[in-house]
């Protein structure tokens, strides 16, 4: 086993690899950028290595100055959470070279998997259903004739996307050429390639995808699926495991299907497969990721099974050491991305300093977090303040659960994006499990309305008054203070300093 | 002290909150017609625990101005403006006022803590001339008009009553041209 | 079910009952003395009364006054907690008649299950094994007799004991009268009743106990075992589920007879049937607490079922909706009691303000606590800052999770027991899981030794020459500010003031 | 700035700690004959993030005292004594002397920032007289023994260079009887 690894992230996926390490007895090296000094993976480490200015360009992107940094600090193996330079092949032929161990897979699977148009081709030999499409990069002109052959709506994508970047949804021909344009500038902007592809869409989708697991010995297994439908903006928000309306033969399927891409492309490390499914519970291939994903913690949860100790373990060779049949669900976990935002606002980040910061705790409660009281939400970094995971012996009992600690997390400094979440925890369908993709847009609007509550509303306008009264009090008491203080002209220079505060006090 | 709380981008009606403290964090409140005892503890880095006729609720409170307060509780947040009614009404009184020499009085006995500017000085509107304090309360005199003050009897240190002359502002004479800034 | 409920309990457990009533969508009422005020258990309530002064026999032990509160607010139920009034017999006929609902068991069958020497009797009678010992309560010179006939060494036990009070191991017959002289006098400082029993002294005991859950139909099932070996001075320090060395046959056995035990007093709600198992793993019952224990939480780590909701739920007449078979076991659970208190003291508590306050978080990690930044520990109550629990596949895996989240946890303001904890976790004796209740006292020392670590040591060192640096050069800016800012009499006005801080700069 | 570090209650001998302050937080150390760098980060209410040489520690520091520290790091707690060489000196030899009228000279160059004492006070042993900044360190400079202070050059706001007289105190007259306070 590793003795040292160097974590090429930072947030709390770095925290949870730290973890991760620290209960195996494996020494955690952190890197950091100028503004991560201070950041809980840092403080977590038994290393750490300043890497460059703030911009993920000039610090966590940079390949060549982690690798010197896990060089030199003796660091065995480099895991590189998810985002950065997790699905960049380079980086991993950079690794190999060096004699470092990428956590993860090949370069190689790793260029099959992330290019969509390969993955699909991949997964079509593999006897894997994806979506009716193209699987090969299309001109304008294919495209468009392409989809009128089946039949729109289609959604156009980025052969390099992801993360919702390069795709759009198309319902009228008149729409086509305009929308491939702008996914083409997209993913041109975004990964520097602007390759598209077109896929019939997809009615009342839900994203359903498949946690696998694979040693370097052939063995392969998946821990069952996760639902990711609550989406905004094609982003996830809020995860739960196992899926609504799943079935045991579903899972068998899907899950052999995802054990089959993965033993095709002869992977290694933890993937997921994403799928869509649609209203009559089919189901097609969108992508695979080959790294570990965001919401992973509910599958852990759900499992027993500590997804980041067994990509370590596999990557350092040894076998996975559990068979598919022992891996048993039980219970229902929900996860909730708690994003420094403001839900008011339409969502804008909304970085700042965490004045007051509180995570719930207790039964059934895990946070997954890379802040503390104190600590500061910059600009440059994904908003992500802490993954909110609920667990319950079943479904309600897990809604519940969130309910009750998004209740109890307490932050003040910044805005988050709690009370969307608490409305989420509220609303029917969601509570009815029967949702797609289109939740958000249809069920929580743009921005969105927690309803009324006067006993809230009016202890709120209690509070005003109060803090109206405290606020003018603490002026004016700083103001006697310091005529009571010293002479005239220190009175001066002393209000001089304070007269920010004061502007305004009555006009 | 009698606030008129106003919730911004809401078509609802101000609500007049009239609070009395009793000692530190303990106040007498009358809202809507009927009075409560309200228990609003914070210490430290944490938000309030406000406890209302047994009611219990924490709640965070941001200051955005020295009015202007967001207020988060039970996942809802509120934009809230409070005004004390004496503030309400001076600000009423001297925008009355609107041509020639303005001569600014003190609306209730205070306490001169600060004089802000000189005989001679060109001021603009809503600039602080003089700060008074009041019922524990810290109370900033501006001048009602862009202008040149002209007399400031007021000193710091000093006690003044209902309708002593604080200062006198002379209208800037260019402001016939109705560009005002 | 109720709308309302009281909790007659502060700190930790008063938390976790609020969150059980908050997941089930109850209304929780908590009350509070002078100290209490901003306790966390205030803060997570929906209504909060003021009920006393600071010393519990003023406030939480008041019963007259809890109950008046919760007829004025309106509550259905009050939970005790543990503690308290939780096994007073007194304050549940005084809810009964009041009409509120106690949520624990009838008085009578507290009665019969909280004095030992009944208990005994009864569990005997019941066909449940028990030390070999007396039944009854004896005079002195019977005492004596009896320590001789089933031969030494004895416990000399207080019949109204508890927590390890008015308890002595006597193993030579010339300590025999001034043991049982001591154990009287402690049990009537106590408990105001001198009544003692003796029993055998198990060999390599072990402290084994079951958790049981009756409802109010004749249900009753128990969710395996805990073992709370690790003791000092009689009082739990760390527990775990399950025990170690466990085999079916044995949970099958003692389950059985904590069922029996249950049943035979028409028991409902939670309850925990003791046990002492011997080297050769023969069981005897050693009593029941007849409420819910500090140490629920490893339990519902390993069973997934929510003792605090079901005992809830039974108190509503609900009837239990699990069934014996349906308890099922996964993984292993440690819980580490978190003091304040001074482990190189001999742990005397710590009392004091939390100003730094950062619990551990992530995986399988659960903090049970009553707690949060800026609170403050009074030397009111327990010293029981937090109950800290690591859920792991396998025991292997929770000690590995346990010692990282030991780690992550960072308090300031008062001393704590987690460099003891630590100590433990990486002791190889209890690694390899064979321990008994003498393992502090063989293995801990009175005291502790953590250990050399040359590298925190030059830390340290480096350390505390920058703390004494920053230090001094503080006082040299305070210092420096005040000769600037106003002339000599102020000065030396501000100078005196601050003279406490400077006594002995340089001696 | 050299420090010598013993640990309460150890055999072990005292450490010699050199410090250099490089920037905020940031430090050149000299510790067993190696010189290090050490980045000690401290914001808000945290513990201190160390790094040393690429190792990270968290360090929680309770200062018991102007030079006592209970530090924790890795579940270890040490009590360390941290006294500045230069204080440390200047005890020794004010301990030196220890008879007769005691004349109390600057041990380097400073300015004096308080006079604790007037000429005709009586002062006990270890009380402090005059109060010097040197290299932005506070230093109270004591009376080395019970006495009355016959001399008192040291003025607040004057500078001081090695060897200036600060004060002189006489012995108190019943010293003689053995019975120091």
């Amino acid at each position: 086993m590793f003795k040292k690894i160097l974590i090429a992230n930072r947030g709390e996926i770095a925290v949870r690899v730290i973890r991760a390490c620290h209960e195996m007895g494996i020494e955690a090296v952190a890197i950091y950028s100028d503004v991560d000094r201070e950041a809980l993976h840092v403080r977590f480490a038994d290393e750490a290595y300043h890497v460059g200015a703030p911009p993920a360009s000039e610090s966590y992107l940079v390949a060549e100055r982690i690798i010197e940094v896990a060089k030199a600090c003796g660091a065995e193996a480099i895991h590189p959470g998810y985002g950065f330079l997790s699905e960049r092949a380079v980086f991993v032929e950079a690794c190999k070279e060096a004699g470092i161990v990428f956590i993860g897979p090949e370069a190689e699977v790793m260029m099959k998997m992330g290019d969509k148009v390969r993955a699909r081709q991949t997964m079509q030999a593999a006897g894997v259903p994806i979506v009716p499409g193209t699987t090969e990069a299309l001109t304008d002109e294919q495209a468009i004739a392409f989809s009128k052959e089946i039949g729109l709506p289609v959604m156009v994508k980025a052969s390099a996307g992801g993360g919702g970047k390069g795709m759009r949804l198309v319902k009228e021909e008149s729409a086509l050429q305009s929308s491939i344009e702008r996914a083409r500038s997209e993913a041109m902007a975004s990964f520097g390639d602007d390759t598209i592809y077109v896929e019939k869409f997809v009615e009342e989708p839900r994203h359903i995808e498949i946690q696998i697991l694979a040693d370097q010995h052939g063995n392969v297994i998946h821990l069952a699926e996760r639902e990711c439908s609550i989406q905004r903006r094609h982003q996830k928000v809020i995860e739960e495991a196992p899926a609504n309306r799943m079935t045991p033969e579903l899972r068998e399927a899907m899950g052999q299907a995802a054990v089959a891409a993965a033993k095709a492309v002869h992977y290694h490390g933890a993937g997921t497969c994403e799928f869509l499914v649609d209203k009559n519970m089919d189901f097609y291939f969108l992508e695979m990721n080959t790294r570990v994903q965001v919401e992973h913690a509910i599958t852990e949860e759900i499992t027993g099974v500590d997804i980041v100790k067994a990509m370590i373990r596999v990557a350092a060779g040894e076998p996975l050491g559990i068979e598919q049949n022992e891996v048993q669900i039980s219970g229902h976990a929900i996860e909730a991305r708690i994003y420094a935002e403001d839900p008011e606002k339409g969502f804008v980040p909304s970085p700042g300093e965490l004045v007051v910061y509180r995570p719930p705790g207790g039964i059934g409660v895990r946070v997954d977090s890379g802040v503390y009281l104190g600590a500061k939400v910059t600009v440059f970094y994904d908003p992500m303040v802490a993954k909110l995971v609920a667990t319950g012996r079943d479904r309600p009992e897990a809604i519940d659960r969130m309910r009750r600690a998004l209740r109890e997390f307490a932050v003040k400094g910044i805005k988050t994006s709690i009370p969307f979440h608490e409305a989420v925890m509220k609303h029917p369908k969601f509570i009815e499990g029967h949702y797609d993709t289109g939740f958000i847009e249809e069920h929580m609007g743009g921005a969105f309305d927690p309803g009324e509550d006067e006993e809230a509303e009016r202890v709120a306008n209690i509070m005003a008054a109060i803090a109206a009264y405290r606020s003018a009090k603490a002026r004016a008491a700083g103001a006697a203070s310091s005529t009571q203080g010293g002479g005239a002209s220190e009175g001066q220079w002393r209000n001089a300093g304070r007269r920010g505060q004061m502007r305004g006090g009555l006009r | 002290m009698i606030y008129e709380i106003s919730q911004k981008k809401s078509k609802k009606p101000a609500r007049k909150v009239e609070l009395r403290e009793l000692e530190e964090g303990q106040y007498e409140i009358e809202i809507d017609g009927e009075t409560v005892h309200v228990d609003a503890a914070k210490s430290g880095r944490t938000i309030y625990s406000v406890i209302e006729g047994g009611r219990q609720f924490e709640v965070s409170v941001d200051e955005k101005g020295p009015r202007d307060f967001d207020i988060l509780l039970r996942g809802r947040l509120f934009h809230l403006e409070a005004v004390d009614e004496r503030s309400r009404l001076l600000a009423a009184s001297s925008k009355m006022a609107s041509s020639g020499p303005q001569t600014v009085e003190a609306e209730m006995p205070g306490k001169v803590m600060l004089v802000k500017a000189a005989v001679g000085d060109t001021v603009a509107e809503g600039q602080g001339v003089v700060v008074i304090e009041a019922m524990k309360m810290e109370n900033e005199i501006e001048s009602p008009i862009d202008g040149v003050i002209t007399e400031l009897p007021a000193e710091a240190g000093q006690t003044v009553e209902n309708g002593d002359v604080l200062f006198v502002v002379e209208p800037t004479p260019d402001e016939g041209d109705g560009s005002k800034r």
